[in-house]
C-alpha cells in the first residue's frame, strides 16, 4: 500500500527521522509504537505531506508521492486523523462531516453564486453519507452541535469520521485513543475493526498504549530515536530487548525472558 | 429640525452607509469565511475608485482617460482590475500568517498609494480626477437625485448580499470556513488551501473595488486622500467587528452603527459651547475611541455572531445550537 | 565622496535610530504580547509632549528633560495595557490590534486637547552643524542620535542577556506556554516590555522632535516604516527591531544617491515606498526576519 | 449609571436645539479641523470666530445673533461630504464658509451643497479645476487659482534679478497647482530651472533630495509647501547642509512658524508671495492689530485674512438678502463683495448693516483682497511681495 525507501528528515541539525525504510500492508492495521521522540508522528506528517522529507521516497502503491501537497495525497486515497483534535470549531459536526465529502461542483465559487442547482444532487448523497457515518459513530444527537464544543473523546471519533467521508485507501490515526476514557476507547477500537474486516479498510496507527495495539494490530512496527528499531506481532515486539531497552532506557530494569 | 433637511441629511447618511456595507461585507468574506487579515482594504478601494472614475468621466489632458462610458461599466471593471490587483498581492503573500499578512498588505495599499500619488500621467496625481458622473445623471436635478443615487448605492448592496450569502450557504462557504478553523485538517480532507485562499481573497478585493468606484461617483470627485489608507481600513474593520464577523446581516448592520456613531457624533458635539469649537473634533475622535474599547469589551462577539447556514435537507433539524 | 557621507549616510543613520527605537518596542511587543501595536507612534508622541513640557516648565534641555517624557509615556502605556488590552489578552489578538488602534486614537485627541494641533519647536532657529576639516558636516544631533542608539544597543543587550528579567522576557517572547509553566510571571515581565517600549519610544520622540518638529501626528506619521523595521529584523528579536530600523532609514536615505547615473536611482517621491517594497519582499522570501524572529 | 449618561446627552441635545432662539442666524463653517492639515486650524478658527463676533458685537445677523457651526471635514472628500451633508441638511446653514483644502471644497460642493443649492465660499481653495466646474454660481473662493500665483511670482523672481532656481513642492493640490504653473512662466520667461522635484509631506528627512536638487548650481530654492509641513523642514535642513541661503515661497511656507524654525537672521535673502489687498488698503495691518489683541498671536499665519473675510462675506451675504432664503445668497454675496458700493473693511460690521438697512450698496474690502469675483466665483487676486522684518514679515511691493 505504503511503502517508504529511505525516509530521512532533519530539522536544523537533529535528524527526526534517520533513514526508514518500510511498507505497509493493504488491508491490515499496523501499529507504530515507540518511545517519545521517536520520530513517529513526523513519520506520519511525511507520509501525509504535511511535511516533505529532506531526502527518501514514499510510494503509493507504486506511485512516488513524496512531494504531493497533503490535499492532493487525500484525493489520492489517504486520509488522517490529528494527535490533537483539530476539528473545525465554528462548524456544526455534519458540518464538519460534510466538507471532508467530495463536493467539488458545489465548492466553485461561481456555482455558488450562479448555478446552484448543479451542486444540489452532489450535496444530498454526501448529506446521506455524513448521516450514516454519524449513525455509526453514534455522534447524530450532537449533529448541529458546534465541533469546537464538543469533548475530547467526541472529537476524535468526530475526526475518524472525517476520514471516513473520504472513503480513502489508507486511514492514518495519530493517538486516537490519548485522553479518553476506557469505554469510548473500547468503542473506537471496535469501529476501527469493524471497518477493517467488514469493509476492508487500510489502517496505521501510532499508539502508546500496547493492551490497545494489542487488541488491534496484527503488525507492528517499532522506532526509536528516529530509525525502525524491530516489525513484528505484538508478541514478538513485546518482548525484544532492544524495544524494552527504548522504552525504559538501557540497563536500569533488568529485563526476563 | 426641518423634516425634509433631516430626510435628505438620512439620504446621504445613508449612500456612506452603504459603501461601508460593501467594504464591511467583503472583508467578511476575507476574515469572516476566510480568516485572512487583510489590512489594506483602503487599496483596492482605491483601485476600483481609480478604474471606475478613469473609464467614466469626461476627458481631460491631465489624467488617462476620460472614456465617458456607463457608470455601471465602470463599476464592473472596478471590480475586475480590483480583482486583479487582489490576485496579484495574494499570488505574493497568501501564505503569510495573519499578522505578516497585515503588514504584508498594510505595505502594499501604502505603495499603491503612492502610485496614485506620484504617476500625474494616470491619475492626475494630487489634483485629483473631476467631473465624475453618477448614474441616471439629469433624471432628477438638485439633491433629489441622491435618493436615485441611494437608490442604486442599495440595490448594489442588496446584490452583493445575497452574492455574499449564497457564497457563505454552500459547500464553496463551508470549505472555505473549515480552511480558517483549520489549515491542516482542510488540506488532510483534501482542500486546497491555498487556491481557496486566493479566490476568497480575489472575491473580497474585488467588492472593495466595487465600493471605491461607488464612492468615486458619490463624491464626483476623487484624489488620493479619498482613499487614506489607516483611516477607510480601520473603520471597516471595527464595522466588522461590532458588526460580528461571519455574518452577513452582522457586516450591513455593523456597518449602518459604527457609521452612525461616526458621523452623528458630530452634530453631538456641535452642541458643545463656541469655546470649544476647535476642541470638539478632538472631542469627538476622543469619543469615538472610547466607544470602540467599550464595544471590544462589551459586545466582542459582534451584534450578530456567526452561526452556521444549515443543511437545506437537514429535515430532522433538532434545535440549532450554532 | 562626502556628499555621500554628509547628505545621505549619516542623515540615514540618524532616521534609522529614530526608527530602530521605535522598532524596538513594537519588535518586543509584538513577541511577547502578540500583538501589533499601533498606538506605538503615538507613545512616541507622548513623550515628545511630556518632554517639551518640561522644557517649557523647567527651562531645561530636550535631552536633560527626557526623564519625565520617559516617565510619562510609560505611565500613559502601563495605563492603557490595564485597562484596555489587559481583557483582552486572552481573545484572538485581532481585538487588540482594533483596541491599540483605538488607543491610537485616544492617545492623540487627547495630545490635541491639552497641546492644541500647531507645531512646536524644542529650540528655535538653524542648528549649525559640526564642521571637521571643511569636509565633514554633521549635524550635532544625528551625532547624538547615533550616539544614543549605540547606547541603546549596548544596554539592551546586557539586558537580555545577564539580567533575570532580560532572560524572562526572551523566554516568554520563544515560547509564552512554556515560560508559564515554568513559572515565569508573565504579567511582570508584560510590565518590563511596556516600559523598555514606552521608553525607547519617549527617547525617538524626542529625537524626531529635535530634527524637525513637534506635532500630534509625529509618531503616527511614523509607524508603518517602524513596522517594517520591526519585521525586517524578525519579530520578537530586539537587537534585530534595531538593525531593521537602520537598515530601513538607511535604504530610505540611500535609495535616492545618485549610484549609476547622475539622477537619484529612485526618484525621492518614491523613498518610502522602498521601506515598504523592501518589508514585503522580505515577509514573501524570508518571513522570519533577518535574525530569525518567531513566526506564528 | 450608563443609562442615566445616555439620558442626560440626549435631554442636552434636545435641550440646545430648542434653546437656540429662532432669530438666531447658523453660518456653516467646514473646517479641516483633524486630519493632516489640522496644525493650520487653530489660527483659522479663531479668524473665523472673530469674524463672528464682530457681527455679533456689531448688531448682530438679521434679527438675532451669528452662531458658527463647524464640520470637521478632514482635509479629505469622505468627511467633507459627510460634514457638508450634516451642515446642510442637519443645521440647515444658508450659507457655507469652506473647505480649505481644495479636496474636500470640490468633493463637498459637488456631492452635497451645488445640488442642495447652497452657496460654498472657499477661503484657500487653489485648485484651477475649480474654474470650470458646473456649480449654479454656487462655489465662491477668496484665493485667485494656482495659474496666478505662479504667474505673479515669476514676475516678482525677475524682479530680483535671480535667473536660475532650483524647485520644490509639496505633492499635494496647493504645491503641484503653484509649481506647475510658476515652472512654465519662469522658462517662458527666460529664467532657468535647474531642478523640479515633488516631495512628500510628513517626512523627517529630506536632505537627500535638497543635495539633488542642489546639483545645477541655482541662485536660490523655490520651496512651495507649507512652513507647518514639510516647508519649514527643507529650509532648516539646506541651510544645516549649506546647499541654499536664499529662498522663494508662497503664502504657505510665509507663516510665523517658519521664523519660529528657522530663525530670522537665516530668512534676511529670502522672499515670498502671498495674496494681499490691493494698493493702500490697510484692511490687513487692522485685522492683525485687532487679532493679536484679541488672540494674542497668530494673526500673520497663512490664509487668517481669507478666512476672516470669507466668514465676515457670509455673514454679509445673509444681512443683504434679508433672510435665510438659499437662493438669495450667490446674488446676495456678489452684491456686498463687489464694486460698486460703499467700501466696507474688516471689523466694519454695524456700518455695514446700516448701510443695508438703508439700502445703500456696499461694497467689502477685505484683509486678503477686494474680491471682486468674475463669472466663475474666482478672484483677480492681487499678490504682495514680502520679507522678513525683525520676527514677522513685512509686505514691500504689489503685484497685479
Amino acid at each position: 500500500m505504503i511503502t517508504l525507501e529511505n525516509i530521512v528528515m532533519r530539522f536544523g541539525g537533529l535528524a527526526a527521522v534517520d533513514d526508514v525504510s518500510f511498507a505497509i500492508g493493504k488491508g491490515i492495521i499496523t501499529g507504530l509504537i515507540g518511545p517519545n521522540g521517536a520520530g513517529k508522528t513526523t513519520l506520519f506528517n511525511i507520509i501525509a505531506g504535511r511535511l516533505f522529507p529532506t531526502s527518501g521516497r514514499v510510494l503509493l502503491e507504486g506511485d512516488d508521492i513524496t512531494r504531493l501537497p497533503p490535499h492532493e495525497r487525500s484525493h489520492k486515497g489517504l486520509a488522517r486523523t490529528f494527535q490533537i483534535p483539530h476539528e473545525f470549531g465554528a462548524l456544526t459536526v455534519l458540518e464538519n462531516l460534510m466538507v471532508a465529502g467530495d463536493t467539488s461542483r458545489g465548492e466553485n465559487a461561481f456555482n455558488a453564486v450562479l448555478r446552484r442547482g448543479l451542486f444540489l444532487r452532489e450535496e444530498r448523497a454526501v448529506y446521506e453519507r455524513a448521516r450514516d457515518t454519524l449513525d455509526f459513530l453514534e455522534l447524530s444527537h450532537v449533529k448541529s452541535e458546534k465541533a469546537g464544543n464538543l469533548s475530547g473523546g467526541q472529537k476524535k471519533l468526530l475526526e475518524l469520521g472525517r476520514s471516513l467521508m473520504r472513503e480513502p485507501r489508507l486511514i492514518l490515526l495519530d493517538e486516537i485513543g490519548a485522553g479518553i476514557n476506557r469505554t469510548l476507547l473500547g468503542k473506537i477500537a471496535e469501529k476501527i475493526k469493524r471497518l477493517n474486516e467488514e469493509r476492508g479498510f487500510t489502517f496505521c496507527l501510532i499508539e502508546h498504549d500496547l493492551d490497545y495495539v494489542s487488541k488491534l494490530c496484527s503488525d507492528v512496527i517499532v522506532m526509536a530515536q528516529g530509525k525502525v528499531l524491530t516489525r513484528g506481532t505484538i508478541d514478538e515486539v513485546r518482548h525484544d530487548e532492544r524495544v524494552i531497552e527504548a522504552y525504559f532506557g538501557g540497563g536500569k530494569y533488568e529485563v526476563g525472558t | 429640525m426641518d423634516p425634509v433637511g433631516l430626510l435628505f441629511f438620512l439620504v446621504g447618511f445613508l449612500i456612506m452607509a452603504g459603501i461601508y456595507a460593501i467594504l464591511c461585507l467583503a472583508l467578511n468574506v476575507q476574515w469572516g469565511y476566510g480568516g485572512l487579515f487583510n489590512a489594506g482594504i483602503a487599496g483596492f478601494f482605491a483601485v476600483g475608485a481609480y478604474t471606475s472614475a478613469l473609464l467614466t468621466a469626461a476627458p481631460a489632458p491631465t489624467h488617462l482617460g476620460g472614456f465617458e462610458l456607463p457608470v455601471l461599466v465602470g463599476i464592473i471593471a472596478a471590480a475586475v482590475t480590483a480583482g486583479l490587483t487582489g490576485w496579484a498581492v495574494a499570488k505574493i503573500c497568501i501564505r503569510l500568517k495573519s499578522d505578516y499578512l497585515a503588514m504584508a498588505s498594510i505595505g502594499i495599499a501604502e505603495i499603491l498609494r503612492m502610485v496614485i500619488v506620484n504617476e500625474d500621467w494616470l491619475t492626475n496625481g494630487s489634483l485629483g480626477i473631476t467631473n465624475i458622473p453618477r448614474p441616471f445623471d439629469g433624471l432628477l436635478q438638485g439633491r433629489e437625485a441622491d435618493i436615485l443615487f441611494l437608490a442604486f448605492v442599495w440595490v448594489i448592496v442588496a446584490i452583493v448580499y445575497l452574492v455574499c450569502n449564497r457564497l457563505y450557504d454552500s459547500p464553496w462557504g463551508r470549505t472555505l470556513r473549515a480552511v480558517r478553523d483549520n489549515e491542516d485538517a482542510a488540506r488532510a480532507v483534501g482542500k486546497d488551501v491555498d487556491s481557496f485562499r486566493l479566490q476568497t481573497f480575489v472575491i473580497g478585493a474585488a467588492l472593495m473595488g466595487v465600493a471605491g468606484a461607488l464612492s468615486a461617483h458619490y463624491f464626483r470627485f476623487l484624489s488620493p486622500e479619498a482613499t487614506e489608507p489607516l483611516l477607510i481600513t480601520f473603520l471597516v474593520w471595527v464595522m466588522l467587528m461590532a458588526g460580528g464577523s461571519g455574518n452577513n446581516k452582522g457586516a450591513i448592520i455593523g456597518a449602518l452603527s459604527v457609521w452612525a456613531i461616526w458621523s452623528l457624533t458630530e452634530i453631538v458635539t456641535n452642541r458643545l459651547p463656541a469655546e470649544f469649537a476647535t476642541r470638539s473634533s478632538y472631542i469627538r475622535m476622543l469619543l469615538i475611541g472610547l466607544l470602540l474599547q467599550f464595544v471590544l469589551q462589551k459586545y466582542r462577539s459582534g451584534l450578530l455572531p456567526e452561526r452556521s447556514p444549515g443543511i437545506a435537507f437537514d429535515k430532522d433539524k433538532d434545535k440549532t445550537h450554532g | 565622496m562626502m556628499e555621500f557621507i554628509n547628505f545621505y549616510l549619516i542623515p540615514g543613520l540618524a532616521l534609522g535610530s529614530i526608527y530602530a527605537l521605535g522598532a524596538i518596542g513594537i519588535s518586543m511587543i509584538f513577541g511577547i504580547l502578540r500583538f501589533a501595536h499601533f498606538a506605538h507612534g503615538d507613545v512616541m508622541t507622548l513623550g515628545a509632549y511630556g518632554t517639551l513640557t518640561a522644557v517649557w516648565t523647567l527651562g531645561l534641555h530636550p535631552l536633560l528633560a527626557l526623564p519625565v517624557g520617559i516617565v510619562f509615556a510609560v505611565l500613559s502605556v502601563l495605563a492603557v495595557d490595564k485597562v484596555f488590552y489587559k481583557p483582552l489578552r486572552e481573545l484572538p489578538t485581532i481585538y487588540t490590534v482594533i483596541a491599540s488602534f483605538g488607543v491610537a486614537l485616544i492617545f492623540r485627541s487627547l495630545i490635541q486637547l491639552v497641546w492644541g494641533s500647531q507645531n512646536e519647536v524644542f529650540i528655535r532657529g538653524v542648528q549649525k552643524p559640526v564642521v571637521l576639516f571643511d569636509l565633514l558636516r554633521v549635524s550635532l544631533l544625528h551625532l547624538e542620535a547615533i550616539a544614543i542608539i549605540v547606547g541603546v544597543a549596548i544596554a539592551l543587550h546586557y539586558f537580555l542577556s545577564r539580567t533575570q528579567t532580560g532572560r524572562s522576557m526572551r523566554a516568554v517572547s520563544d515560547n509564552a506556554e512554556l515560560a508559564r509553566v515554568a513559572g515565569l510571571d508573565t504579567e511582570k515581565v508584560v510590565r518590563a516590555t511596556w516600559i523598555i517600549g514606552g521608553s525607547l519610544a519617549a527617547i525617538a520622540g524626542v529625537l524626531a522632535g529635535l530634527d524637525t518638529n513637534i506635532q500630534p501626528n509625529l509618531g503616527w506619521n511614523l509607524i508603518l516604516p517602524m513596522f517594517a523595521a520591526a519585521i525586517l529584523g524578525g519579530i520578537g528579536k530586539p537587537m534585530g527591531a534595531l538593525l531593521g530600523g537602520m537598515v530601513i532609514g538607511l535604504v530610505e536615505e540611500l535609495s535616492s544617491y545618485p549610484w549609476l547615473t547622475d539622477e537619484p536611482l529612485i526618484n525621492p517621491s518614491y523613498k518610502t515606498a522602498t521601506a515598504f517594497l523592501m518589508m514585503v519582499i522580505l515577509l514573501i522570501f524570508r518571513p522570519q526576519g533577518l535574525l530569525k524572529g518567531r513566526l506564528f | 449609571m450608563k443609562k442615566s449618561i445616555v439620558m442626560a446627552a440626549v435631554a442636552g441635545l434636545l435641550a440646545s436645539t430648542a434653546m437656540a432662539q429662532a432669530e438666531d442666524v447658523k453660518v456653516g463653517a467646514l473646517m479641516d479641523v483633524t486630519g493632516p492639515l489640522a496644525s493650520f486650524i487653530p489660527p483659522l478658527m479663531n479668524a473665523a470666530n472673530f469674524a463672528i463676533k464682530h457681527v455679533n458685537d456689531g448688531g448682530g445677523l438679521l434679527t438675532g445673533k451669528a452662531v458658527l457651526v463647524v464640520g470637521d471635514s478632514q482635509a479629505a472628500s469622505q468627511p467633507a461630504v459627510d460634514a457638508a451633508n450634516k451642515l446642510v441638511n442637519v443645521e440647515n446653514v444658508p450659507i457655507i464658509m469652506g473647505a480649505l483644502a481644495s479636496g474636500s471644497t470640490i468633493a463637498a460642493a459637488t456631492a452635497v451643497t451645488i445640488p442642495a443649492g447652497v452657496v460654498q465660499i472657499s477661503p484657500t481653495a487653489t485648485s484651477p479645476s475649480m474654474t470650470d466646474m458646473k456649480d449654479g454660481d454656487h462655489l465662491f473662493r477668496l484665493v485667485p487659482s494656482d495659474n496666478y500665483q505662479g504667474e505673479v511670482l515669476t514676475k516678482i523672481v525677475l524682479a530680483e534679478g535671480i535667473k536660475k532656481v532650483a524647485i520644490t513642492y509639496v505633492n499635494n493640490d496647493y504645491g503641484v497647482g503653484i509649481a506647475t504653473t510658476f515652472n512654465e512662466a519662469f522658462k517662458k520667461a527666460g529664467g532657468e530651472v535647474t531642478a523640479f522635484e515633488k516631495h512628500e509631506d510628513k517626512k523627517n528627512s529630506y536632505r537627500s533630495e535638497i543635495a539633488t536638487l542642489s546639483k545645477g548650481k541655482p541662485e536660490a530654492l523655490v520651496v512651495i509647501a507649507y512652513a507647518s509641513g514639510s516647508g519649514s523642514k527643507i529650509v532648516k535642513q539646506a541651510i544645516e547642509g549649506g546647499f541654499f541661503s536664499r529662498f522663494i515661497g508662497t503664502d504657505g511656507l510665509r507663516d510665523d512658524q517658519l521664523i519660529k524654525e528657522v530663525g530670522a537672521d537665516a530668512l534676511k535673502d529670502s522672499f515670498f508671495s502671498a495674496p494681499t489687498s490691493p494698493d493702500k488698503n490697510d484692511a490687513s495691518a487692522k485685522l492683525h492689530e485687532m487679532f493679536n489683541a484679541e488672540y494674542k498671536e497668530g494673526a500673520d499665519k497663512p490664509f487668517v485674512d481669507q478666512t476672516y473675510d470669507a466668514t465676515f462675506l457670509a455673514a454679509l451675504a445673509v444681512e443683504k438678502a434679508g433672510s435665510t432664503d438659499r437662493t438669495k445668497m450667490s446674488q446676495a454675496l456678489r452684491d456686498v463683495a463687489s464694486a460698486p458700493g460703499e467700501v466696507i473693511g474688516p471689523g466694519e460690521w454695524a456700518k455695514a448693516k446700516e448701510l443695508i438697512k438703508a439700502g445703500k450698496d456696499i461694497n467689502y474690502e477685505g484683509a486678503g483682497g477686494s474680491y471682486e469675483f468674475d463669472a466663475n466665483g474666482d478672484v483677480t487676486g492681487y499678490i504682495g511681495k514680502f520679507v522678513v522684518d525683525g520676527e514677522t514679515y513685512k509686505q514691500i511691493a504689489i503685484f497685479q
